[in-house]
């Protein structure tokens, strides 16, 4: 079903929302109002809805099938968790309100706070950062705080070749030097290379552990050792917590910071991209440094930290405190689950990963041997000779009900396919979804390319032609030629 | 467990299938010390709905909610009335529990969304281009600063007293950080400050805030003008995109980047977030320019769609040369604020700021009647600032106590501040009631009598 | 997309919600505890989100596009409407609290029921009917019950044949004997017909106006002048009200009862076939016998009056008040559109039908000549010779990206295409669906049958076998034998 | 207005294709005097959400509602948890505005969850077959008697004095004007009463309750055999569906035809509706049986499918000789019951029902141990009658003005009956917390000093 774009449906004069006549007033704007219309459209209110509604079904979502998105996590979104965030006394909260009339909020915020900490067994924890890059800069700029703090102006940070694209942008964003690590043959930190990198220079290192081939760096402890040796920092990319929370604390594994993505370990929703959130874990040596505002206990009940003038604080990341909308759903969902819960969920996320590996080792080829954690790994080599690319053989799982795996990443491995089903799939769905993927590799194999080059057929939009929309970009609707003309 | 559909003979085959005896032998990977043998048993067990939803209305019950009293908060975040059908809609499963639109074709919705955002964003700014979402406000000025900086190979940007402080304080961590340097004038509520006497050849940019955070509308026209003279860009920060409906846009006046604020349009408050940055510029410096971007083309067929374009300015494939570490977006946050703006549209949204602009103009004319209390600005959009003759921050809390919710004391964004002390901001919006507004002159007369 | 029924996705043991664990008690059951289990499959919750996800996408609404049966006023259902309905304090109200309890409840009744008598000029309303069906239901008994108390035991009802089924079937569960009323060649009911089966044993008439052809009865006071002479008393059925709300009060034209479907006047949702509402307009005559329990204005405010103990009163038609959560739905439409509102919907209804009519005059059929009230109808006269059906026609609207006009309703046109558009569709939207409805007929009329044989190709299931359904009943899902064996 | 698309100028652009000069004149054929000229100047304009809500909340103000109280009431319609995923799923567009599904290629959804529904509902009741809802308890159980006398050609049910009053008056009310005759004892709280002995050759069925209104669990196997040995049907209504999550169901006890309130799953009190009657009966009954079907068929491409089906009983197509005049059923609230108990499924059901009962039978212990309260009846679900030593209306309104709702006084359903005037019905759900109970406790003493 076509859907013209909201502009194409104008009508002049009307709008779909009826507002209360404006009372007789004088104007103090100072000759500064707007002179020009803005150039909206007018709609009328089933318009809007049947507009959004159109739009919404020429999405694919969580919803609706396995989402086997890699690194990205998509699990169960509970709408438990969507209604207590609207819940009025939490949505209706303004920023900068008293602190008296909040009492409950900054108690929501130390709830979570306890159970982060708690499970990762860090002492502190920053609760601003509004999504994982953004953890992520927080995490780099308290190391940087400290090194400071002892006038040690350090300059490189060592970021595996296997790292998500976040980790080398946001060391150089910080003014840091990038020195990539390579990977060993089993996709994990090639540990001499580590250690022959590192010197009196090293501010510290960013390791995604579960590591984003899936695997978790067995050798983490010794690479935790090493980098305190040199006087450096360890930066844990959290992003795959999914996997190990409730069975492994990062606090364990000598981390110094690490960032949670509340929509990955904790099913805040993604929502076509963010709202994120990002809170940073610390450990004791870090803690003093992390970023303003955050929550204490005062002798009045909870307060909230907004002011370190002179103090340690590195400083302030975020308009104001964090994503509260998230904490809330996070929260419900961390209370939902429980200690225990927690744990059976990444254990089955794990589970549900690896029966994926099992049910297709034999017909797709993994990148690495043995089992894995909440991800499964496979290169190309199964479509060698077929003229299938790893590309169309994702896309030809569209017109299968799916969602494509992750393609092409990590960069480490060749055409690399990246499955993560999760822990919210069924066993049915899963065999029903191995089912599907044997069938396409069986018919990549058997010859049938043209199938694969023209997927997805049944699709609102065939593939699109990405390269002219970056040759020649629009990026803004504008009217057409003969309207603009005629007005 | 009610999120996890796995039973317990579903595990048992599984693990049959993998060939390993149990979940905890595919962590033979982590060093033992580390690995934990039981759920942790300082954190309590797994709870049904009933019982999470009382703990979380017991937080709830122990604030005040802005809904359920007379409320005059502002200071970069706005009560407005948010259409219930916004609400609905971004609750479509399609729309909430779908990933990044990496994959245009199982996306379009999402995508043409976003481009629709874009082209709303670039109209009410009165500019070229927008980007599809940035974290909120603040990191959006901020990334601003950055992107001047790397389009004039300068290192130093002029911040008026006017920014917004929590504005002001996110661009100083990066500038630490990053290393390049920040001046700026005292804050000066009743204008004055005169920001190209700080400009220089290293100077990349100007930042002023529109209106300012004391709620004054001012004219940068003459600014940008002198800040292009320098070489230097001029960047406009709006924390209350609604009075765009009013304003003559900062495109108007020479902004070469905008900056806002989006909470406004289709956003609860929310306690500080999540909210939406909205990221306009020119032409000229859109591959400069960081986040996301939905651009339109054609597909296998020649129909018009839509893709993410212009990615290559981006981290996933820049790594450490990308325009920005931002990977995430405030997708769900600006799709609410499209689809409120969509049912406002032109005419909706003109009323609104008139309706806003017409309570704060009221309600300033009746609080300035009261004594010990001095309006500082004489144009201002649907916020301004007032002078007690108390501390402020001591008579909100007094009206805290009488369940009124009477502005934002400057003493809260600039502390230690004496001269600053007694300021008051104030806004009105269209949810504000006259019974409101007498409440609110009622408990002024009262606390600072 | 096929999805099993739930039955098919059981897991034994498996549930969506986690309760809190039951305290040790004593059992009371009397020895009447459940001996077997129930038979119901167990799911987690991200199933069954996905399952009534899918299912939701299986279906065509009014959100979707245009929805143009006629008779059944698909309008656009606001949002506002459903919030407002869920608002604590109403949705959690118990039918049987203390009146002191529910003083607000009682006065929302009160102010919806203030509208319905003003709009329809009449003194009196029964609120409990549970939807239009269940009003007629309540009408007619009313009239009954006027009669009774008179003494008067008349037999007959006179019904026209277009009538809505309910109308003879409401008639013949009261006890009444229901004398069809034929129509005019105008469409109308045929007053001399009509005056010549008037008799004293004539308890009343039941007719639709505007009718079921779409078409204002312009002989109704003259009808209800004649009813009334015979000592009997008109029903009138208000399905159709939409399209004079505002601008004619059925009180002045002589009705004594009218049903006001809430759905279709004021907006509530279909969904998907109820529930419904059908509050009753009474005049004077009638009013006493209005059926319990009503609203009264009480010393101590308002009052629910349950028992009518030797009272007039005719009975009780549900368990409770009415349906409560329809009238805040229809309350919050009514202040939404307001007076003036309201007489422009009626009248853009009445507008976009005749839109259609004129769009489509010339290549379709119009049962009847000149203008119509707020749906248009055809008969089949424009696919003669043709081969197609009205059924295949209509079948074949639904790959074009919309719902079917109504068909062979009313009856007495031959094949008939009902269609009403009402006022939430724009002239955009109607300009396109004209532009189909032609395409199709100028297709059926070159002569390609088979396209609309085979209609429709592109829904989830293409046509469905009814009258298999009908001579072998499936009613429920059973077990597979092989299943039920192995247990 | 904002549900209006049409603007002015489309107006006259569609007034002059079809020949009219105004909206007016397309009310040509209305009598001239009985034609408005102008809006209704009675009654108030056009307003928009802000004010509406406002309006909206204010009536809800003035209730005392049972979520933000201790609540114990029943006698018909329970408070019980409704998970918010059904909340969200029948809030769905497809679903909510979508019509009786008469098309089934493009309604699907509504048949497979009618279906799922119809079988959900026969395996909790033990029947064979069940329709796909009705208004409400009440009206299944009129429609049930109304098949009864259809199936048995006889014109007479026997009432229980355990069924719930206003089911009684519904039935009484279309007894009244169809022509059939019902008799019934006195209500006997404590039990006791012989339908047999009112049973006669013209009895087309007897109507018992299940529990009965006060609660009481009683076994009606020996009734029905009874009941079947006079050729009259044995109807069982049940106004707690969630009790047979853990009782015996009718069907298992012989009745012929089950008919039941739904609200419990999935919908809120809501003051009394909309709820959702459920009705099942044996294969043999079932062309007789009212009531929309969703029906299991092929379609074109040999493909599972549904579709309505026996519509021949029905209205529509048998007009003044259908089943029953019914035409809307009760679609949404029938999803939200299926949406529930899909969540629950067997294991959840059956902890739910426990709960209530540990509820009830914890709730009656305190309270039976005050003086001046004793338990009437020694069986029941999570409902149960006690005596109380004052008027239970009094005591009633006396607990809410301490904001506890106790319960329902047996007077509010029979009025006017001294011997029932001191008996209170007081319900316990899942929903109950210990703070509750010991609320009113507490309360309940003081009332009764």
């Amino acid at each position: 079903i076509e859907e013209p774009l909201i502009f194409e449906q104008d009508a002049s004069g009307r709008t779909a929302v009826d507002l209360p006549a404006v009372p007789e007033h004088q104007e103090r704007l100072g000759g500064l109002k707007r002179k020009q219309a803005v150039g909206l459209p007018g709609l009328s209110e089933p318009q809007v809805v049947r507009h959004y509604t159109k739009l919404s079904q020429k999405n694919f979502a969580i919803d609706m099938n396995v989402y086997p998105l890699g690194s990205c996590t998509m699990k169960h979104n509970p709408r438990l968790n969507e209604k207590v965030a609207r819940l009025p006394g939490i949505a209706d909260l303004h920023p900068l309100q008293p602190i008296s009339t909040v009492q409950g909020a900054l108690a929501l915020i130390d709830r979570l706070a306890h159970w982060l900490k708690t499970l990762t067994n860090m002492p502190a924890v920053a609760m601003s950062p509004a999504a994982g890059a953004h953890g992520e800069l927080c995490g780099i700029m308290t190391i940087r705080a400290a090194l400071l703090a002892k006038g040690d102006a350090r300059k490189r940070i060592l970021v595996p070749e296997s790292a998500h694209g976040t980790n080398p942008a946001t060391a150089a964003a910080c003014g840091y030097e990038v020195d990539p690590v390579p990977a060993d043959e089993r996709g994990r930190v090639d540990l001499a290379a580590f250690k022959a990198k590192l010197g009196p220079d090293v501010a510290g290192t960013m390791i995604t552990n579960p590591n984003t081939c899936g695997l978790f760096e067995n050798d983490i402890i010794d690479i935790a050792d090493a980098i305190h040796a040199v006087g450096g920092y360890f930066y844990c990319d959290g992003a795959n917590f999914n996997a190990i929370v409730g069975r492994v604390r990062p606090g364990d594994l000598g981390v110094d910071a690490m960032h949670i993505n509340l929509h990955k370990t904790f099913s805040t929703p993604h929502g076509g991209g963010g709202p994120g959130a990002g809170p940073v874990v610390l450990s004791a040596a870090l803690a003093p440094y992390a970023p303003l505002p955050y929550v204490t206990h005062g002798p009045n009940g909870f307060d909230l930290k907004e002011q370190d003038e002179g103090g340690t604080a590195f400083g302030r990341l975020k308009g104001f405190h964090g994503q509260m909308g998230m904490f809330t759903r996070a929260l419900s969902y961390i209370l939902s689950h429980g200690s225990d819960g927690l744990r059976q969920a990444s254990g089955d996320a794990v589970l549900n990963a690896n029966y994926i590996l099992a049910g297709l080792k034999d017909t797709l080829t993994p990148a690495f041997p043995g089992t894995c954690m909440h991800e499964a790994l496979f290169n190309d080599d199964f479509l060698q000779g077929t003229d299938v690319t790893t590309l169309d053989f994702a896309k030809a799982m569209i017109d299968e009900g799916y969602h494509p795996m992750t393609m092409y990443f990590p960069l480490v491995v060749h055409g690399a396919l990246l499955m993560e089903p999760t822990e919210t799939e069924s066993k049915d769905g899963l065999d029903r979804y191995i089912e599907v993927v044997k069938g396409l590799a069986e018919r990549a194999k058997a010859g049938n390319t043209a199938y694969f080059e023209g997927a997805p057929y049944h699709t609102p939009r065939r593939r699109l032609d990405e390269t002219l929309a970056a040759r020649q970009p629009i990026l803004k609707w504008k009217p057409p030629v003969e309207k603009q003309a005629a007005e | 467990m009610r999120y996890l559909p796995l039973t317990e003979s579903d595990r048992r085959a599984m693990l049959a299938k993998i060939g390993v005896p149990s979940i905890d032998s595919l962590y033979a990977d982590v060093p033992p010390k580390a690995l934990l043998k039981a759920p942790i048993a300082e954190l309590p067990n797994h709870q049904g709905e009933i019982e999470v939803e009382r703990q979380m209305q017991a937080f709830a019950n122990q604030n005040l909610g802005t809904a359920s009293c007379p409320s005059f908060l502002g200071a970069g975040a706005y009560r407005h009335h948010v259409p219930a059908t916004v609400d609905y809609l971004i609750q479509r499963g399609e729309f909430l529990t779908s990933y990044t639109p990496y994959q245009p074709e199982v996306t379009q919705g999402t995508l043409q969304y976003l481009f629709e955002f874009q082209t709303q964003v670039a109209l009410l700014t009165g500019m070229d281009v927008a980007n599809a979402s940035m974290y909120d406000g603040a990191s959006s000025t901020c990334e601003a600063v950055q992107m001047a900086n790397r389009i004039t190979r300068r290192k130093k940007a002029v911040i008026s007293g006017g920014l917004h402080p929590h504005y002001h304080e996110v661009i100083a961590t990066l500038a630490k950080f990053t290393g390049f340097d920040i001046v700026s004038p005292q804050p000066a509520p009743q204008g004055g400050e005169d920001l190209m006497a700080m400009v220089d050849k290293d100077t990349s940019c100007i930042v002023v805030q529109y209106p300012d955070v004391f709620g004054h509308v001012r004219d940068y026209t003459k600014l940008a003008e002198a800040a292009h003279a320098a070489g230097a860009l001029l960047i406009v920060a709006v924390t209350e995109i609604i009075s765009l409906g009013l304003l003559t846009p900062p495109g108007e006046m020479g902004a070469d980047i905008v900056t806002a604020e989006g909470q406004s349009l289709g956003n609860p408050l929310g306690f500080g977030g999540p909210y939406v940055g909205l990221f306009a510029t020119r032409d000229k410096y859109l591959r400069q320019m960081p986040g996301r971007l939905a651009g339109q083309t054609v597909d296998a067929e020649g129909r018009r769609g839509w893709v993410l374009t212009l990615s290559t300015r981006e981290q996933h494939i820049r790594r450490e040369k990308a325009t920005s570490n931002i990977c995430t977006n405030s997708g769900l946050c600006a799709l609410a604020f499209t689809i409120h703006l969509s049912l406002l549209g032109e005419a909706g949204l003109r009323q609104l700021a008139e309706l806003n602009h017409a309570a704060a103009w009221r309600l300033a004319d009746r609080l300035s009647a009261i004594d010990g209390v001095e309006l500082q600005i004489a144009q201002f959009f649907n916020e301004f600032t007032v002078k007690l003759s108390k501390p402020a921050a001591q008579v909100v809390e007094d009206l805290a106590q009488r369940r009124i919710l009477g502005g934002v004391p400057v003493s809260r964004l600039w502390p230690g501040r004496p001269e600053l002390e007694n300021l008051l901001l104030v806004a009105a919006t269209e949810t504000v009631t006259d019974d409101d507004m007498a409440a609110l002159e009622t408990a002024l007369k009262e606390v600072l009598r």
